[in-house]
C-alpha cells in the first residue's frame, strides 16, 4: 500500500500543508483542528509535538509549544488523542518534533506507535540525515513512515541531490535562511532560489515552507513548487481567533469565499 | 579506551551534530576546516602570541600555601582568573576569532551565562573591529550586572533571551536562531564545549592550552609533569576540558569534575547534570541532560550563572559515563562558603563557578603528598553582589 | 644631575620626612632597615616569586595595533590591568607586606582613593594572615564600590573618612592617625610614592619592576630596551615611578606625566597639582602641592578616584620642576573619551585613572616611528558604574 | 633677657598649660580667651594655628580647626588679633601650628612676627628635629623663639638624650601614643614612663601633654613632670559652654572652689 504522503503527491493540485502544535491553544483541541482542517480543503497536515528548546522556531511556534507543554502536552498524551484519528481523518499526517522527546520515547516504539495510529511521516529538524541512515532508516522503513529532509538556500547542490537520492514522499524546501515565522513575503532572492530548485528537476517534490501567511506567499510558493506549508501564520491566527474558525483561515489561503 | 574525540565527532557514544540542515553549511565549514586552520603556523603564531600578550599567558600556576595547610595536602591553582577579562573563556574566543577571520566571517554571535564568555566575544570583536551580539538569559543580565555594563561597553549588542528559564540554555537556543537566520558571513562563538561537533573539540583544543601550562609549570615547581589530580568546575565543560585535555589517556593522572548542585541535588532546584541526567540531545549534541521522562529539558538552578545548565559537553559525558572522571556535586551554600574561604586564605576573590570547584576539599579527602591542581576559572568581581548579598557583609 | 634618591631623602630640594615625633620610631627603623632587607636575596626570591606566581608577571607589553594605526604611532601598553586585583597597586603590597613581616609587624594600616590600593592592601594581609584596617573617603566609598566590597570579602575592616574632601587626601590623615595610635605592633602600607622617607623611595623600588620588564620586553619586540617615551598618569605617582624608574637617568628616552585637571585647570574643581601647586609639606613629604596662599591644602577634584589628591610624591616635584618629564593635564571629559575608545578598539576597559593617560594621544602628536609606551596602570572593573553613567550606556 | 617659658619654668610650682584654637568657636574669641585663662590662674598658653590636615590631632582639635579656618581663621588674621596681646596678657606664648602654613608664610617672616607680637615659642609637630637643626635655628634662635621637641613612649633613651640635648625651655612630653583627645585617663603603663623619664634626670623640664582632661590626669602628670598641657578637653569645654565659662574650666583643673 502506498503511503499516504505519496499518494497525496500524485493528485495534479499545488498542496496546501497546515502545521500546528499539539496541544495548543488547548489540550484537547487536536482532533478538532484536524477534522476542521481537513474539511476545509487542507492537503496534508503536520502536528508539532511540542519541545522545551524549539531552536529552529520563531517566537510565534516556541510560545504555541511552551503553552502546549504547559496545559499538559507531552508525547503519551498526543498517542492517546491520535489513537482513532483515522476513523475521522484522511489526509496525511506528519508528526513534526525535535529529537530528544522521540528519543527518550524509544525510537523504535515512537515509529511502532505512528504506524499504529497512522501517521505517514516525520519531520525531525534536529536529526541529521547521516545519523537518520546509518541508525533509523531501517525503522523508520519497517514501520512505513516517511522521514522528510529539509534544504535551505545555503544547501549546496551536491548536497541537494544526495538529500533527494535518499529521500521519500517529498523535500522540505525551507524558503529563506530564518527560522520559522520570521519572514514577510518573498522577494527577488527567494524567487530565485525557487526558480533554481525547480529547474534542477529533482526525483522528489518539493513542498515550501516557512514564510507562507497568505493567498500572495501560498501561490508565489507553489508557482514552482508542489505545495507549501503554512505553520507559524497558522499558530497566529489560532491564538487570535480560536480553533472554531479555521475555515476561514485556509479560505483567505486558497483564496477561496 | 580513548576518552578523546573520533573521527565522527563522537566522544564513545556522545557528541555528534544533531543539527537543523539550516545550519548545516556554517557547520560543515567549521568542520572541514578547524583543524586545517588550527595547524597552520601562522595561525598559531597569532593565537600563541595573543595570548601571551594580550591575555595575559601563561597565567601562573600558584601554590596555596595557607589553603595547602588547611587541608593538608598540596593545592596548586592554575590562576585563569588572572587572564584579560578574568576567566579562562578569553582563550576559546581568541581562538575562534582567529578562525572566524580566516573564515571571512564579518559578524560575530555568542551566548552567554555568567557573562564572562559574552565580555570575552565582545572583548575580541573590539579587538578585530566586528559586529558583536551576545545573547543572555533575561535572569543573568540581572544577576551579572556588572558583565552586562562591561559588555555594552566593549560596543556589544546584549539581547535578552525571554523564554525558557531565562539562562544560559535560553539565551543558546537564541544564538542558534540568530545563527540560522543569518547563516552567510555570521560566526557563532560557542562559549564552551557543548553544541554540534566541532565545536566540543574546537573549544576543547584551544582551552588545551591551560594544561599545556600546568606541565611544565608543575615540572618547573614540583619536577614532574603530571599532578595526582585535576580539579575543575563544569558548566559546559571548557575549563575542565582545557585542564584535563592533555591528561586525559593518562589515567595516573586523576581527574574531578565538579557540577552545581544548587539547593541540593534531590531538590528539583539543580544543576548536577550528570546525577540527574540522561542520554539526550540538547544544543546540538548528544550528551547527558536534565530532562523529563518525557523528554523535555529542565529548567537548572544554580546561584552560579556559569553552571545553571542542563547538559555537558559530550566530553564531559563520556568522562562520566566511562568512569575515567569522578563527578562531585557542590550546593550553593557549600560554594559560597569555600568562596569566601579562599579570600580569606588566599586573598584571591574566586568567580562562584570556581568556587565550586574550591569546596571539594571538604568533600574529599587528599593525602599529604598529592599534587592536586585545581583550576581557578576566573574572579569573583562578577559575583560580588552575589556574595555580599549572601553574607551580609 | 640626578633624578634619583640622594642619601639624605631628597629627590633635588623634594621629599623628606616632615613627621611628628609620635612616627619618627616607625620611620626610622623602615628607614634603616629597608633597603638591607631588600637586597637579602631571600627577600627578592621571595618578592619575585609571588610577582610571577601570585599576581602574574610579567604583565604583557602589548603592541595595540588599532590604537597606534589611529595615532599613526607605535604604542605599547604595559598591561598592568592584568595583576591580581587589577592595578600595578599590588607590585608594592606585595614588597610592603613582606617587609612588614620582616619586621615582625602584626596589624596593617593603609590609606585608598581608587580602593585599588586597598584592595590589594587587603589581599596580601590576607594572604599573610594578617589584621587589615583601610581608610577610605566616605566619597570614594560611594563612587568605588566594587573595591569596598572586595576588601570586606577580603577580611579587611573599611574605615570611611569623614573630614576634609572626605578622599585620598583625608584617608591618608586617618591612616597617619592610626599609626601614631597604634606604634608599635603596626606597618602602614603607603600606596603611593608620597609620604615621609623611606616610602617614596621604598615604593617606587618596589613597583620598579614595571620599567626593568618594559625593558626587556621592548627588547624582545622591537630590538631596543629603551621607548622614546614613557608616559603614565599621576595620582601619586606609582605607577608612573615604576613606569619611568629605569630610564629615570637616561634622558633619550622622554617621561610624560599625565595629571587630572578634572572640570579643567582653571574651573576651581581640578587635581592638575603640577600646574595649580606650589611647594609645601604633605603627609610628610616636601613636595608640590594644591593649597591656599594661607598654606592650607586644597580640596582636589577629578571624576577619577585613584588621580583625585592635592599633592604628587617628591620624585615628581623634582621631575616637574628640572623639567625631566613633561607634564600635561586631562580633563574628565578628555579621560573618559579616551577610556571607551580604548574599549572599543581594543578590547580593554580602563581604569579612568589610566584614561587620562590614554587621552595624551588627542594632546599631542608623536612621530610614525615613535615607540610609546603606556602605563595601563589599572582595569576599569571598578569604574563601571561611572562609565556607563557618563556615557548613558 | 630670659625668655618668659624658661622665666616660668623657674617658678617652684606645676605648671598648667591651655591649648585652645586660634578663631574658635569663634573667629575673635582669640584674645578673651588668653585673657580669661591668665586671669584663671594658668601658666602658659599654646595658640594653635588652625591647619586643614592635622594629621597629629584628634577628632575634638581637628574639628575645631575646621571651623576655625571656616570662621576665616589665617596666619594673618591671627597675627593681627595678637597684635597688642602684650598689652593684657603677660604668661609665655606659644604658637602650636603645623609647617606648611609657616612655610607659605616664610620662616623669617613668620619669627620676625612672633618676636614682634611677644610670642616665645613654638610647637612645630610636623618639623623633624633635624631639619630644624640644619635649615631654622639660627632664625628661631635669632628672635629668641624656643622651638619645643616631643618625645613619647617610643622614643629611644638615646633619642631623648639628643634631644633634651639641644632643646630650650622644655620638652614636651606625649603621654602616650595616640593623637591628642584619644585618652581618657593614665594607667601604670604611662605612670612607668613618667617615672623613667624623671629617672633619666634630663637637662630640660618636662611638660605632659595628650589626655590631660581633670584634676586626677594633671596629678597624675604633674608628680612626676613639671607641668601639664591640656587641649582637647579644653576645646570641648569651650564648645559646650563657650569662652564665658573658661574659669571654671581651670579652677576644676586645679582643684580649686
Ligand atoms: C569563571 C567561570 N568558570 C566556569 C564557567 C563554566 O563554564 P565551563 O564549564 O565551560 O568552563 C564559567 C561560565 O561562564 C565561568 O564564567
Ligand atoms: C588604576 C590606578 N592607576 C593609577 C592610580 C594613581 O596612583 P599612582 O599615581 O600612585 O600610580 C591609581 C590609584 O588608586 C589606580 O588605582
Amino acid at each position: 500500500m502506498m503511503n499516504r504522503i505519496n499518494q497525496k503527491l500524485q493528485e495534479d493540485k499545488k498542496l496546501l500543508s497546515i502545521y500546528f502544535t499539539a496541544g495548543y491553544p488547548n489540550l484537547h483541541d487536536t482532533e478538532t483542528i484536524l477534522q476542521n482542517l481537513e474539511a476545509s480543503g487542507v492537503d496534508m497536515i503536520e502536528i508539532g509535538l511540542p519541545f522545551s528548546d524549539p531552536l529552529a522556531d520563531g517566537p510565534t511556534i516556541q510560545a504555541s509549544s511552551t503553552q502546549a507543554l504547559k496545559n499538559g502536552m507531552t508525547t503519551e498524551v498526543l498517542f492517546n488523542q491520535l489513537k482513532d484519528v483515522r476513523k475521522s481523518v484522511s489526509i496525511p499526517l506528519i508528526i513534526m518534533g525535535y529529537f530528544n522527546p522521540m528519543l527518550q520515547y524509544g525510537i523504535d516504539a515512537f515509529c511502532k506507535k505512528c504506524a499504529e495510529i497512522g501517521i505517514d511521516g516525520l519531520i525531525i529538524p534536529d536529526l541529521p540525515v547521516d545519523v537518520y541512515n546509518e541508525q533509523y532508516k531501517t525503522t523508520f522503513e519497517k514501520f512505513g513512515l516517511i522521514n522528510v529532509f529539509l534544504i535551505t538556500p545555503q544547501t549546496s547542490v551536491e548536497r541537494i541531490h544526495f538529500i533527494d537520492s535518499i529521500s521519500n514522499g517529498f523535500i522540505y524546501m525551507v524558503s529563506s535562511a530564518s527560522v520559522t515565522g520570521s519572514q514577510s513575503g518573498f522577494g527577488e532572492e527567494q524567487s530565485n532560489y525557487f526558480k533554481r530548485i525547480s529547474n534542477m528537476n529533482l526525483k522528489n517534490p518539493q513542498i515550501i515552507g516557512f514564510g507562507i501567511s497568505n493567498n500572495e506567499t501560498f501561490t508565489q510558493a507553489t508557482t514552482y513548487a508542489k505545495g507549501a506549508i503554512i505553520g507559524s501564520a497558522f499558530i497566529k491566527h489560532l491564538s487570535k481567533e480560536g480553533v472554531k474558525e479555521t475555515d476561514s483561515f485556509v479560505k483567505s489561503i486558497l483564496n477561496k469565499t | 579506551m580513548s576518552y578523546n574525540i573520533n573521527e565522527k565527532g563522537y566522544y564513545g557514544e556522545f557528541g555528534g551534530a544533531y543539527i537543523p540542515e539550516m545550519l548545516y553549511p556554517n557547520v560543515e565549514e567549521l568542520r572541514q576546516n578547524y583543524l586545517k586552520v588550527m595547524a597552520e603556523p601562522k595561525f598559531q603564531k597569532e593565537f600563541k602570541q595573543l595570548l601571551k600578550d594580550y591575555v595575559g599567558r601563561p597565567s601562573p600556576l600558584y601554590f596555596a600555601k595557607r589553603l595547602s595547610k588547611k587541608y593538608n595536602t598540596k593545592i596548586y591553582l592554575k590562576r585563569e582568573d588572572l587572564n584579560h577579562t578574568g576567566a579562562h573563556k578569553i582563550n576559546n574566543t581568541i581562538g575562534q576569532i582567529l578562525m572566524a577571520q580566516r573564515l571571512g566571517k564579518k559578524r560575530i554571535i555568542a551566548e552567554t551565562g555568567a557573562g564572562q564568555h559574552g565580555v570575552a566575544t565582545a572583548t575580541v570583536c573590539a579587538l578585530m573591529g566586528l559586529e558583536c551580539i551576545v545573547y543572555m538569559g533575561e535572569i543573568d543580565i540581572a544577576r551579572q550586572a556588572p558583565n552586562v555594563a562591561r559588555m555594552k561597553m566593549l560596543g556589544a549588542t546584549v539581547v535578552p533571551a525571554l523564554s525558557g528559564s531565562r539562562t544560559l540554555k535560553d539565551a543558546t537556543n537564541e544564538a542558534i536562531r540568530d545563527w540560522i537566520n543569518n547563516p552567510v558571513d555570521t560566526h557563532y562563538i560557542i562559549g564552551s564545549v557543548v553544541g554540534p561537533h566541532p565545536y566540543p573539540d574546537m573549544v576543547a583544543r584551544f582551552q588545551a592550552v591551560i594544561s599545556e601550562e600546568i606541565q611544565w609549570q608543575l615540572q618547573e615547581q614540583e619536577g614532574k609533569t603530571k599532578p595526582d589530580y585535576v580539579i575543575a568546575c563544569v558548566g559546559g565543560g571548557s575549563n575542565a576540558a582545557g585542564a584535563y585535555y592533555h591528561y586525559l589517556e593518562d589515567t595516573d593522572v586523576k581527574l574531578i569534575a565538579i557540577e552545581a548542585a544548587g539547593l541540593g541535588v534531590d531538590s528539583g532546584e539543580s544543576a548536577a547534570t550528570s546525577v540527574l541526567g540522561k542520554e539526550g540531545i540538547i544544543h546540538g549534541s548528544k550528551t547527558l541532560l536534565m530532562q523529563t521522562k518525557d523528554g523535555q529539558i529542565t529548567e537548572p538552578y544554580s546561584i552560579s550563572a556559569g553552571l545553571d545548565y542542563p547538559g555537558v559537553g559530550p566530553m564531559h559525558a563520556h568522562l562520566y559515563k566511562s568512569g575515567r572522571a569522578q563527578f562531585i556535586s557542590i550546593t550553593d551554600n557549600e560554594a559560597m562558603k569555600a568562596g569566601l574561604e579562599l579570600c580569606k586564605l588566599e586573598g584571591i576573590i574566586p568567580a562562584i563557578e570556581s568556587s565550586h570547584a574550591l569546596a571539594v576539599f571538604e568533600q574529599k579527602k587528599f593525602k599529604p603528598n598529592d599534587v592536586v591542581v585545581l583550576s581557578l576559572s576566573g574572579r569573583g568581581d562578577k559575583d560580588l553582589e552575589t556574595y555580599i548579598n549572601y553574607f551580609k557583609l
